[in-house]
């Protein structure tokens, strides 16, 4: 296609609930031919269209070592997500991508990783724990902490056990108020990762969900000594052309889109807080 | 004594003679007069392969940029049309592609080719506006077809303005003037009752190439474009300092400064949609019945709320102030930090036709 | 052959629209331009919806609801006949024919009735369309 | 005359009787003026009022509800715009104070000034004459005369040229939704795709939304920067009012559209 703006045609090949409002999409390629070429790496995220309601933003849920399909995790927010929700097995849908930056793997090379997700934020930190699990042997200790507003509302159950599974990784799940049934923790994710006091040294912390929680995580992190550029965060921002053109997803002169959206805290500190 | 002679009045058989004055002086003359006789024969003849746009008399006070029939729909007594010309290569609404739902599954279709078109009498500054355009659509390594589809196959020719308007403040700009040429194919400047004709690149070489309207251009000539220069110069308001303005920009973002200024803003979308230089987009849908429909870029502005407005109701843009502080600062501070050059070319209809009376260049100069 | 007209109806749940029934069930043979809309209430009618129609292409927009005093909501009809009056004379200042947007009452037993202004609307849009 | 006007302003502030002042200061020339917030006592002096202040300040007043303000009005229209949206609960009285300049620089007199205070004219020829005083001409009568082709071609050759930039809505006092119909998604009313229909929609969706609640006050008007006759509208929808409904807006009526009679309008559909 000449345009840069004229999406690939996908079709929903499965559909897995997650939650009551989270639902994972499984696309296929109709073109194989475009499938080959398209390469993505664990943090970028692609474009999909539903053709007649329009264009939305999504972090890939699945790393690269596992390309199947493409799988994306959607919460039902808006307009399009919830046109995306009404999709069924077999229906087209437009993708373009693979867009922005990914997490730094390279660097992390040797080091203990510490995954903090909060509510749909698991979505965007799939594929990098995925990753990490498959190239396990570049890593040392891998701690999950993994937190939800209620036992309803935690995403990919039957991957976390698998998670769970494998060696040497550590998996904490905490919901803001629990019931009957719920075995793990109960709090809220800046308090329950303190009380698990991770040790900061040779450590990188990969943190995503939603805003008041990233702030107070921050807090906590730096609280247990880690320091600005052994974390690692992902933004959320509206974008419209994933290309650095349609001007809404700046931060200063960075637009998220090309130069995020994985950032280090490092560099996030010294912008204003306009995300 | 041979560059005297050539530069006789001549009325016929001018494509030669041009030959020979180029090979003859070993360099390439890209200097030519036109009368305005000629003028309106050639924008006649150009109107026979071409869409020409030019500024026209839409209704009292308003001047548009517009499909011209003849040569005589011109207004060329109009400095400056109320929008800018960026609408005529990068419309509001841009068709990216159509589809269709058929039995093979979607179809996308997307345009065809778009027509050799001409913007004529476009001011230096709506000019500028595109090579700024120009810059920001080949960017980070992708180049917008649907943008340089139209940029390619159209030939700006520009008239040099003869007097400033009050809100006018291009001057401020480094290497500017009232016959600065980036941007255009031809640059016009009126001496009377004939232009001055600059060539600027090959797509304006290749208008001049047929050369049966124009003559070189003599030693006068060009006395008189020095003369033109300074006097427009002079009528300039004072520049602004905006190296200073820039550095104060940069460790602005935090200041009260904002809290004041951004008051008066009503939050329309005006300055940005008649600005030669804004560029926000916002992609957009738009259906056609049960399984068809097109999707459009339409230009979208940083003044309005929906902008930056997520799905789930965050905001990181929320209120007036910041904005209004983003449409200032991305002009003055962010482009400059990506492309080293202002996304603004003062041409003023942001002052001009403001609301309320919002004076950038105040804005900007207060800015601490 | 010649595209036919299209008429948009916008009839009231509890009168225009039961008696738009009654003329079915009765068999009354009424022209088939007409596309109807079911709304709650006249006093619901958003002008957005007739401007609409008028955008996509319809020829003509027909509003029924109940008559005066009839209304289901008791006093719905009245804020539109209000509002009615106004958009009417707006919409014609904008430059649509009076033509082409009526309103008009129809209760639940008129089925006849509502035969009968179909087969007008359509004269009358017909007559505006051969002028056009 | 500004002397005046900055010596009140001065002491409003000094007083602390308000917390801002909103007035005209100098535009970008003489010929030009713009909204300004003053709130030192210094800065006081900026405050100006001549012919050329066009401004509807009052759009200002809802977005400031909090705040004690001080408001220039330079004509009739902007003072009956405040009423309307004190009547309409957008803003408190007791919050505002209004600096009524329309006494010293409009020919016009007063007593509709005096009269909105009071809040109710009741009397027939009251609402007559603040309609005649605030300018309406005869035009809308001429345009009537037009055929409906005539007029829609008219309307189309005007719309076609708008931008849809919202300057329109964003200067008008009584268009303070925070949610404008234009920019719901659900449903949508208006594609952001540009045409002459949807254009014509929004303003003749906003001209029914601003029926008997606009003063023409002129500000939408004046926004416009492709010259859209929008005072042709304001005018017919202030025309009807009137010839309908006996009804001018600001005078503390009740609105035509939240009230009825039985015996009204009997022709009007049969």
């Amino acid at each position: 296609m000449s345009n840069i703006y004229s999406p690939n045609m996908a079709r929903v090949v499965e559909i897995i609930n997650e939650t009551s409002d989270v639902k994972s999409f499984r696309f296929e390629f109709i073109d194989q031919e475009v499938y080959k070429n398209f390469a993505w790496k664990a943090g970028q995220f692609l474009i999909l269209s539903v053709f007649g309601v329009g264009e939305a933003t999504f972090t890939f849920a699945n790393p690269q070592t596992r390309r199947q399909f493409v799988e994306c995790s959607i919460r039902k927010v808006g307009l399009v997500t919830e046109a995306i929700h009404e999709l069924e097995v077999g229906d087209t849908v437009g993708i373009r991508g693979p867009y922005g930056n990914w997490f730094p793997f390279e660097e992390f090379k040797a080091k203990n990783l510490l995954f903090v997700a909060g509510g749909i934020g698991i979505a965007a930190l799939r594929s990098p724990i995925e990753y990490s699990l498959d190239t396990r042997g570049d890593y040392d200790k891998i701690t999950i902490l993994y937190g939800a507003r209620s036992p309803m509302d935690i995403c990919y159950k039957d991957k976390i056990v698998r998670w769970q599974d494998s060696s040497n990784v550590d998996v904490t799940l905490t919901v803001d108020r629990g019931n009957d049934e719920w075995k793990h923790r109960v709090g809220l994710v800046p308090i329950i990762l303190k009380e698990m006091n991770p040790a900061a040294e040779n450590t990188v912390a990969i943190i995503c969900g939603p805003p008041t929680m990233i702030k107070f995580t921050l807090k906590a992190l730096s609280e247990l000594g880690f320091t600005d550029d052994n974390i690692v965060t992902t933004l959320e921002m509206k974008m419209k052309c994933g290309l650095g053109k349609c001007g809404r997803c700046n931060i200063e002169n960075l637009y998220i889109c090309k130069d995020g959206p994985v950032f280090y805290y490092s560099k996030l500190k010294n912008l204003p807080e306009e995300y | 004594m041979l560059f005297v002679l050539l530069l006789q009045p001549t009325t016929y058989n001018l494509q030669q003679k041009f030959s020979v004055n180029l090979l003859l002086l070993g360099m390439s003359i890209m200097e030519y007069t036109i009368t305005t006789n000629n003028l309106r024969s050639l924008i006649n003849d150009l109107l026979k392969e071409h869409i020409v746009y030019a500024p026209k008399l839409v209704s009292a006070n308003t001047v548009l940029y517009k499909t011209i029939v003849s040569f005589d729909e011109y207004d060329s007594t109009a400095l400056m049309t109320n929008t800018s010309a960026k609408s005529m290569i990068y419309p509001q609404t841009n068709r990216l592609f159509e589809f269709a739902k058929t039995t093979d599954g979607m179809v996308l279709k997307e345009d065809e080719e778009v027509k050799k078109s001409i913007i004529f009498g476009c001011r230096p500054c709506d000019a500028k506006g595109f090579s700024l355009l120009d810059n920001l659509f080949d960017w980070k390594g992708y180049r917008d077809e649907s943008y340089f589809s139209r940029r390619d196959k159209t030939t700006i020719i520009s008239i040099s303005c003869t007097a400033p308007q009050s809100t006018c403040f291009c001057n401020s700009f480094e290497d500017w003037g009232a016959t600065s040429k980036v941007g255009s194919d031809l640059l016009l400047i009126p001496m009377g009752d004939k232009y001055l004709v600059e060539v600027v690149t090959e797509k304006g070489k290749k208008i001049t190439e047929d050369g049966k309207y124009f003559e070189p251009a003599t030693e006068r000539d060009a006395a008189i474009k020095q003369e033109i220069e300074q006097s427009v110069a002079e009528l300039m308001p004072k520049k602004l300092k905006l190296g200073e303005i820039k550095e104060n920009l940069d460790t602005a973002f935090e200041s009260p400064y904002w809290d004041r200024v951004h008051l008066p803003c009503l939050k329309c979308n005006l300055c940005t949609f008649v600005c030669p230089t804004c560029y926000c987009f916002d992609i957009s849908e738009c259906p056609k019945g049960y399984s068809n429909g097109e999707r459009n870029r339409t230009w979208d502005s940083c003044m309005s709320e929906q902008f930056t407005k997520m799905a789930g109701g965050v905001n990181p843009r929320s209120d007036s102030k910041r904005r209004f502080r983003q449409r200032v600062m991305h002009k003055f501070r962010y482009h400059v930090d990506n492309f080293n050059e202002y996304l603004c070319t003062g041409c003023g209809r942001c002052i001009k036709y403001c609301p309320v009376g919002i004076d950038i260049r105040r804005v900007l100069e207060g800015a601490k | 052959m010649e595209k036919d007209i299209n008429i948009i109806g916008f009839l009231c749940n509890w009168c225009s629209y039961a008696g738009a029934d009654l003329t079915g069930l009765n068999r009354i043979i009424y022209p088939t331009n007409i596309k109807i809309v079911r709304i709650p209430c006249t006093g619901r009618m958003d002008p957005v919806l007739i401007m609409e129609a008028f955008h996509n292409g319809a020829d003509g927009v027909l509003v029924s609801g109940c008559h005066p005093g009839d209304c289901h909501y008791t006093e719905g009809n009245y804020y539109w006949r209000r509002r009615h009056a106004v958009l009417k004379r707006l919409l014609e200042f904008l430059g649509i024919d009076e033509r082409r947007f009526q309103a008009t009452w129809v209760s639940a037993s008129e089925g006849k009735r509502f035969a009968e202004v179909v087969k007008k609307v359509v004269d009358d849009v017909r007559s505006w369309k051969k002028n056009e | 005359m500004s002397k005046t006007l900055q010596e009140t302003a001065r002491n409003l502030l000094a007083e602390n009787k308000v917390e801002v002042i909103i007035g005209y200061a100098q535009g970008y020339d003489a010929f030009h003026t713009r909204p300004v917030f003053i709130s030192n006592v210094e800065d006081v002096s900026k405050l100006i009022i001549n012919e050329y202040c066009t401004n509807n300040l009052s759009v200002y007043l809802p977005i400031h509800k909090k705040l004690k303000v001080g408001i220039v009005t330079a004509k009739e229209q902007d003072l009956a715009s405040i009423h309307e949206l004190i009547n309409e609960h957008q803003i408190l009285e007791e919050n505002v104070i209004i600096i009524e300049a329309a006494k010293q620089i409009s020919s016009l007199s007063s007593e509709l000034g005096e009269a909105q205070r009071d809040r109710g004219i009741d009397e027939e020829d009251g609402r007559q004459e603040a309609w005649k005083k605030r300018g309406y001409d005869m035009a809308v009568e001429e345009f009537e005369k037009l055929s409906a082709k005539e007029r829609e071609t008219f309307w189309d050759k005007e719309f076609e040229r708008c931008i849809r930039c919202y300057a329109c809505r964003q200067v008008c006092p009584v268009c303070y939704c925070p949610d404008c119909f234009v920019n719901r998604t659900m449903p949508k009313y208006l594609n952001e795709a540009v045409d002459m229909n949807k254009n014509k929609l929004f303003s003749l969706v906003r001209m029914l939304h601003v029926f008997g609640r606009c003063m023409d006050c002129r500000a939408c008007n004046n926004a416009c920067p492709v010259g859209i006759p929008l005072r042709l509208l304001t005018k017919k929808i202030a025309k009807d009012a009137l010839e309908l409904f006996g009804y001018v807006s600001g005078q503390g009526q009740e609105h035509p559209f939240s009230t009825f009679e039985k015996d009204e309008l009997l022709e009007e559909i049969r």
